[in-house]
């Protein structure tokens, strides 16, 4: 990249402004939720039409969920939306610190949220609760119970590689504020991961309901 | 309109067939007519306003909305003409008359196979009557098939995990040929048939008729014809060629090597069990994909089998 | 006018390997795209040969049915994947789309570098199943059939579904470079066509390929761990397979298409040196394709057992695809009224196009019908309909823009009289091969059958000559087309005359395409207004 | 266009937080209400909380509200086709048999036709649920007719 002397050190030789740049950014990071929201779609799809099929046997498998850990869930990754929301705040003020507070406590709250996961998902193995051909559990009425499994461990399994994902960027991102590369007039990087934090969350406050709720 | 349809489609052998080609021959004069009409303008813009001397002569541009709006409205009417005259022979070619007769029909790697209410079945060949509507009642043993019989113009895939269901009412008796449409495998370009259609009487007579030889054919001639209605010949070669399966050219009596490493020697009992489970000996070198004939092949055709091979000397 | 290469350009700026393999420059990522996206079309060009060789006869030649098998699937996957949906958008679209704009190059340049690079991977993944075991799904995968086979499936699905990111990658760049990067002056009604075209294009590629993605790893978690989605023993539904992969698979067709009519009202705009004729109904006939292609997906399988009721609904939308490809055919022919037409090499290849995808479009109608579909479903009807869209259209739009552009890419002019030969026997040779296929089709001949019954026989060993007729046509074209690389005259700037902003820079352009940010000074079609020569004319900048 | 204020819109600390309160109490109410009972609602209910709080994150943590419209354009467009993808499956999956169910009926019992799985249970016919529909009817007066 290019760097000329009246230019900031950010902005790269083949836009005009910074104006230009971030927004380019921007509009680049909105197709990329866009891509993500059709590749969570195509599991939206898959559930949607087995549930059609067959409604009782989701509503007795979901039974076997946790709501309460499913409901702990949320809200961390809720809170950790609003501390991540927070830290690109800080930073549009200036404050260095404490936007490394905040990105600090996203991390935190996104690995709780993976722990918890992880009792979840390891209780599941235990009792033979698995998708497809792996399913061993006895014990819940209805045709072809292991494809509530599978559309489980599917989605809420790509959802925590994003999850993983987020908490990687994040953690880089909080490398980078430390080292202080960020400031009130650049600081990209954290917005557009605040955005893919945020579609995060909002997936998860669809799962939520679609697998735990069922009426 | 007849020679559009004497070109390209073959001859009719339903009753929907004529309505099909009907809309066929539309769509294709109205084609032609419009494609010769772009194609006509086309080349004469080119040689009319060719450019000379290389010089490029601009003239004023001209913008017409009603020229756009003109040709973006009569193709619109026309295609609707279309659609709604291709829907109603849609519902007609999936409505199935009261009156109709059932046959089950089974698809499998690679052939196949017809089941009557009578209690008839049928490998290759499906033995209608003449003016009586058939409903084909189908479905896979294995991964999707699809039925075609070109003269009768219906089509329909057959899949592993329902029913679905396509029906014909012959217009003329003969035999027409059937194919597998959907991709199956190593087989599909063979997983062919035919539809024999009998007058009313010879029909019945065919249903009433059991198996077995006729009277004046040997076991072993009777066991040849069943090697190809029952669609052996599909992955079994007579001339010692390797096919799906082992050649039946001097099969009887040849020691084989099993997947499992034994060997054993080709006698009347492995033909037997060969043909009922498949999946029980398998000669190595060759994938473990025979049908069962259980229910399809009765006792006196399985003899008539072995009797054939017996006479497929080296 | 003796022209001269200019001293510094894109070519020579920099070299050695290293300065093309870490380019970021969108010129040098189009000639990356070019190599290997060609590598492609010759690889799967000569599966191409080999089925029509072995299809001579009914009996074997020299494939059995599993053979056979193969060479269509991979004919199928490395056409599509690796050749037909990047060919456009990735070379062309790399190379000139930024030039047409007055962009000093793409938006995220290092993701388009990353493209090209997750393209070469897919691209190894893809060879790597050549001799990993083949693949004989065909390029739809199906199941159950694609759950069973035995061959190297897993790597094939790992290829598509690396490549499917290097198209959302690019696509993604294409839009915000063209929201985001115009000159000064350039509105949205003053882009070239070509550029609504990539921009339709780009915009299918963001929203279909996800769920591509999605698709093949579902499918290839079903075959590695039996999550039972599809799989019909399990409860799964194979036709919902169906549904998922034509979702994306349909508005594919339009990303391989698009672009190319995008190509054509260049060519038809520059050749007859006329203002283009209705330049707003094409525009918004190539966003009107885009979005109206997500909606048939369902045509696909009329005989599959899907609903009667989704059958109607999709049968009933599938016209509305035709009526915007109708329009641009139409506009196309009203530009050439009244204008000086030159019927150079790439006016040529125009030409095919309009005739070609002519045909192309009217046995889709045929196709799109829901009684007839019946009858020619999977027929050779439908592989000659696709043929005629995707080689009578979309090959024939990408040699005419290689022709139209290639004096701009590399800055020297090819033999002329071999080119018109050339397009002339491409021209002849498609007809010989597919024309047939129409009336095989409709007689019932089945696609994909490795061998036939005897009746057909004379029509397969016409059509084969024809594949003879057109390999030849295409390995001349390899010929002269490199030979004018290195020993073409000099071209000019503008050899063809044209009024759109890449042709405002010497060929080839230089590393940073305009010096300084050019202000858009005429529309792109304005030639009742300008007078282009073969000239470097100084441009206005900000 | 280079106006850095619009740009960078500083959003006050009590909208954030007050944002986040109705996130969590949403979360509380749908928990809630999924514990009850209200039929064929429970799912419209339980779907309408979680847009709302969808869009509450769309709108004041994404800035959807503050910025430019074509990002809110981006986001609509991406769930339209969403919608667009299931809902015309939908179309398939949930009409099938729709001219011939009746007739097929006595084969649904045996309908796991395919190689007999051995961990699951007997799977029933995929469309067997699915209710009777408008185009039957009206397909069954054409067959009357015939």
């Amino acid at each position: 990249m290019s760097q000329t002397t009246e230019h900031p050190a950010h902005l790269q030789h083949h836009f005009s402004d910074v104006h230009q740049q971030a927004e380019s950014a921007k509009l680049g990071m909105w197709i990329f939720l866009l891509t993500e929201v059709l590749l969570f779609g195509g599991l939206f799809c898959f559930y949607a039409i087995y549930r059609s099929w067959n409604p009782e046997m989701f509503h007795n498998a979901h039974a076997f969920l946790n709501v309460w850990m499913g409901a702990t869930n949320t809200v961390v990754l809720i809170v950790s939306s609003l501390t991540m929301a927070l830290a690109i705040r800080s930073m549009q003020l200036g404050k260095r610190k404490l936007t490394m507070w905040f990105l600090a406590g996203t991390v935190f709250l996104a690995c709780v949220f993976m722990v918890i996961k992880y009792f979840e998902y390891s209780h599941k193995i235990h009792l033979g609760q698995l998708p497809g051909k792996w399913y061993f559990f006895e014990g819940i009425a209805g045709t072809n119970p292991h494809i509530f499994f599978s559309a489980y461990f599917l989605m809420t399994g790509l959802h925590g590689f994003h999850v993983l994902g987020g908490i990687a960027v994040i953690t880089w991102l909080f490398i980078k504020t430390a080292r202080g590369s960020f400031s009130p007039e650049y600081y990209t990087p954290i917005e557009m991961t605040g955005l893919y934090w945020h579609l995060v969350d909002l997936i998860w406050i669809f799962l939520f309901p679609l697998f735990y709720l069922i009426g | 309109m007849d020679t559009a349809r004497t070109l390209f489609l073959p001859p009719q052998g339903s009753t929907v067939a004529s309505d099909v080609d009907a809309l066929f021959g539309f769509i294709f004069w109205v084609s032609l007519f419009f494609f010769v009409g772009v194609t006509a303008l086309t080349v004469y813009f080119c040689i009319k306003y060719k450019r000379k001397d290389g010089k490029a002569e601009t003239t004023p541009y001209i913008e017409s909305m009603a020229l756009e709006i003109t040709w973006i409205v009569i193709p619109t009417i026309l295609l609707m003409v279309i659609f709604v005259w291709g829907f109603q022979d849609f519902v007609r070619l999936h409505i199935v008359p009261a009156n109709s007769m059932e046959i089950k029909v089974t698809g499998q790697k690679w052939f196949w196979s017809y089941n009557y209410e009578e209690g008839a079945t049928g490998v290759g060949e499906l033995v209608v009557p003449v003016g009586q509507p058939v409903k084909l009642l189908m479905s896979s043993k294995d991964v999707i098939h699809s039925f075609f019989v070109p003269a009768f113009r219906i089509k329909m895939d057959v899949l592993p995990n329902r029913y679905t269901i396509t029906w014909f009412e012959a217009t003329m008796t003969g035999e027409f040929q059937i194919y597998c449409t959907e991709f199956c495998g190593k087989g599909h370009s063979e997983m062919w048939g035919t539809v024999k259609v009998l007058p009313q009487d010879e029909f019945d007579k065919w249903l009433e008729a059991g198996s077995g030889p006729d009277s004046n054919e040997t076991m072993a001639e009777y066991g040849a014809r069943m090697f190809v209605k029952n669609a052996c010949n599909t992955c079994h070669s007579i001339d010692g060629s390797k096919n799906v399966g082992p050649t039946f050219q001097g099969l009887f009596g040849r020691r084989e090597v099993m997947s499992d490493g034994t060997a054993i020697t080709v006698d009347e009992n492995y033909i037997r069990e060969s043909v009922l489970n498949p999946m029980a000996k398998q000669v190595a070198g060759y994938d473990p994909v025979m049908p069962t004939y259980q229910g399809i092949l009765k006792d006196v055709d399985i003899d008539g089998l072995i009797a054939y091979i017996k006479s497929l000397e080296n | 006018m003796e022209h001269t290469i200019p001293e510094k350009h894109y070519l020579n700026e920099a070299t050695g390997w290293k300065s093309w393999l870490m380019t970021l420059d969108h010129k040098r990522i189009g000639i990356l795209y070019m190599i290997m996206v060609m590598f492609s079309f010759f690889l799967a060009g000569v599966f191409a040969l080999l089925i029509r060789w072995e299809l001579l006869s009914p009996d074997k030649i020299f494939m059995g049915p599993e053979m056979y098998n193969q060479a269509f699937s991979l004919h199928g996957i490395i056409m599509i994947f690796l050749f037909i949906i990047p060919s456009i958008p990735a070379i062309l679209g790399n190379f000139v789309m930024p030039l047409m704009i007055g962009a000093k190059d793409v938006a995220f340049p290092r993701l388009n570098l990353a493209s090209w690079y997750i393209y070469v991977i897919g691209f190894c993944f893809a060879v790597y199943a050549l001799f990993a075991g083949g693949i004989d799904t065909g390029w739809t995968f199906y199941t159950p059939y694609s759950s069973e086979s035995t061959t190297a499936v897993i790597p094939i699905l790992t290829a598509a579904f690396v490549l499917g990111f290097s198209s959302i990658f690019t696509g993604l760049n294409f839009i915000v470079t063209i929201h985001r990067l115009r000159a000064p002056g350039m509105t949205w009604f003053q882009l070239p066509l070509f550029v609504w075209a990539i921009y339709a294009t780009a915009l299918i590629q963001v929203l279909a390929t996800p769920v591509l993605g999605i698709t093949l790893a579902l499918l290839m978690l079903e075959r590695v761990v039996g999550i039972g989605i599809f799989d019909p023993a399990m409860g799964g539904d194979p036709v919902l397979f169906q549904h998922f992969f034509w979702f994306y698979s349909h508005p594919a067709v339009y990303i391989m298409i698009l672009p190319g009519m995008g190509i054509i009202s260049e060519l038809i705009a520059t050749f007859s040196h006329r203002r283009i004729f209705g330049y707003k109904f094409i525009a918004f006939s190539s966003l009107g394709i885009a979005f109206t292609g997500f909606l048939v997906w369902g045509h696909h399988m009329f005989v599959s057992g899907q609903s009667d009721l989704a059958a109607v609904i999709f049968s009933f939308l599938t016209f509305f695809v035709g009526i915007p490809s109708g329009i641009k055919i139409l506009n196309w022919i009203a530009t050439m009224y009244k204008g000086s037409i030159s019927l150079d090499s790439p006016m040529l290849w125009a030409l095919s196009f309009l005739i070609l995808f002519s045909i192309g479009g009217f046995t889709g109608i045929v196709l799109g019908t829901l009684s007839i579909d019946v009858h020619l479903h999977d027929t050779y009807f439908v592989v000659s309909h696709f043929h005629y869209v995707m080689v009578g259209g979309t090959v024939m739009a990408i040699f005419g823009g290689l022709h139209y552009w290639w004096p701009k890419i590399w800055g020297r002019m090819y033999n002329e009289t071999l080119a018109r030969i050339a397009v002339v026997m491409i021209f002849v040779g498609f007809n010989v091969t597919f024309f047939v296929q129409f009336i095989m089709g409709t007689q019932g001949m089945p696609r994909r059958y490795a061998t036939y019954l005897p009746q057909f026989q004379g029509m397969h060993g016409f059509s084969s000559i024809g594949a003879l007729i057109m390999g030849v046509g295409f390995l001349l074209i390899a010929i002269y087309l490199i030979h004018a690389i290195f020993r073409g005259k000099p071209a000019g700037p503008n050899p063809w005359k044209s009024l759109t902003m890449e042709w405002e820079t010497p060929s080839p352009p230089t590393a940073g395409n305009f010096e300084g940010q050019p202000v858009l000074e005429h529309g792109p079609y304005d030639y009742d207004k300008v007078i282009p020569e073969n000239s470097l004319k100084p441009y206005k900048t900000l | 266009m280079k106006d850095d204020a619009a740009q960078r819109h500083i959003l006050p600390l009590n909208l954030y937080l007050a944002v986040g309160s109705a996130l969590l109490v949403l979360t509380v109410i749908t928990v809630a209400v999924a514990q009850m009972d209200f039929g064929p609602m429970n799912l419209l209910i339980a779907m309408g909380i979680a847009v709302v709080k969808a869009t509450l994150v769309a709108m004041f943590f994404m800035h959807l509200k503050y910025d430019n419209r074509i990002y809110m354009l981006v986001f609509v467009g991406s769930l339209l086709f969403l919608a667009v993808f299931i809902i015309f499956t939908m179309f398939d999956t949930l009409r099938r048999g729709d001219i011939y169910e009746e007739i097929a009926e006595p084969y649904l019992k045996e309908a796991v036709i395919y190689r007999t799985a051995e961990t699951t249970t007997a799977s029933s016919h995929p469309a067997a649920d699915s209710s009777q529909t408008a185009i039957k009817t009206e397909t069954e007066t054409e067959t009357s007719e015939q």
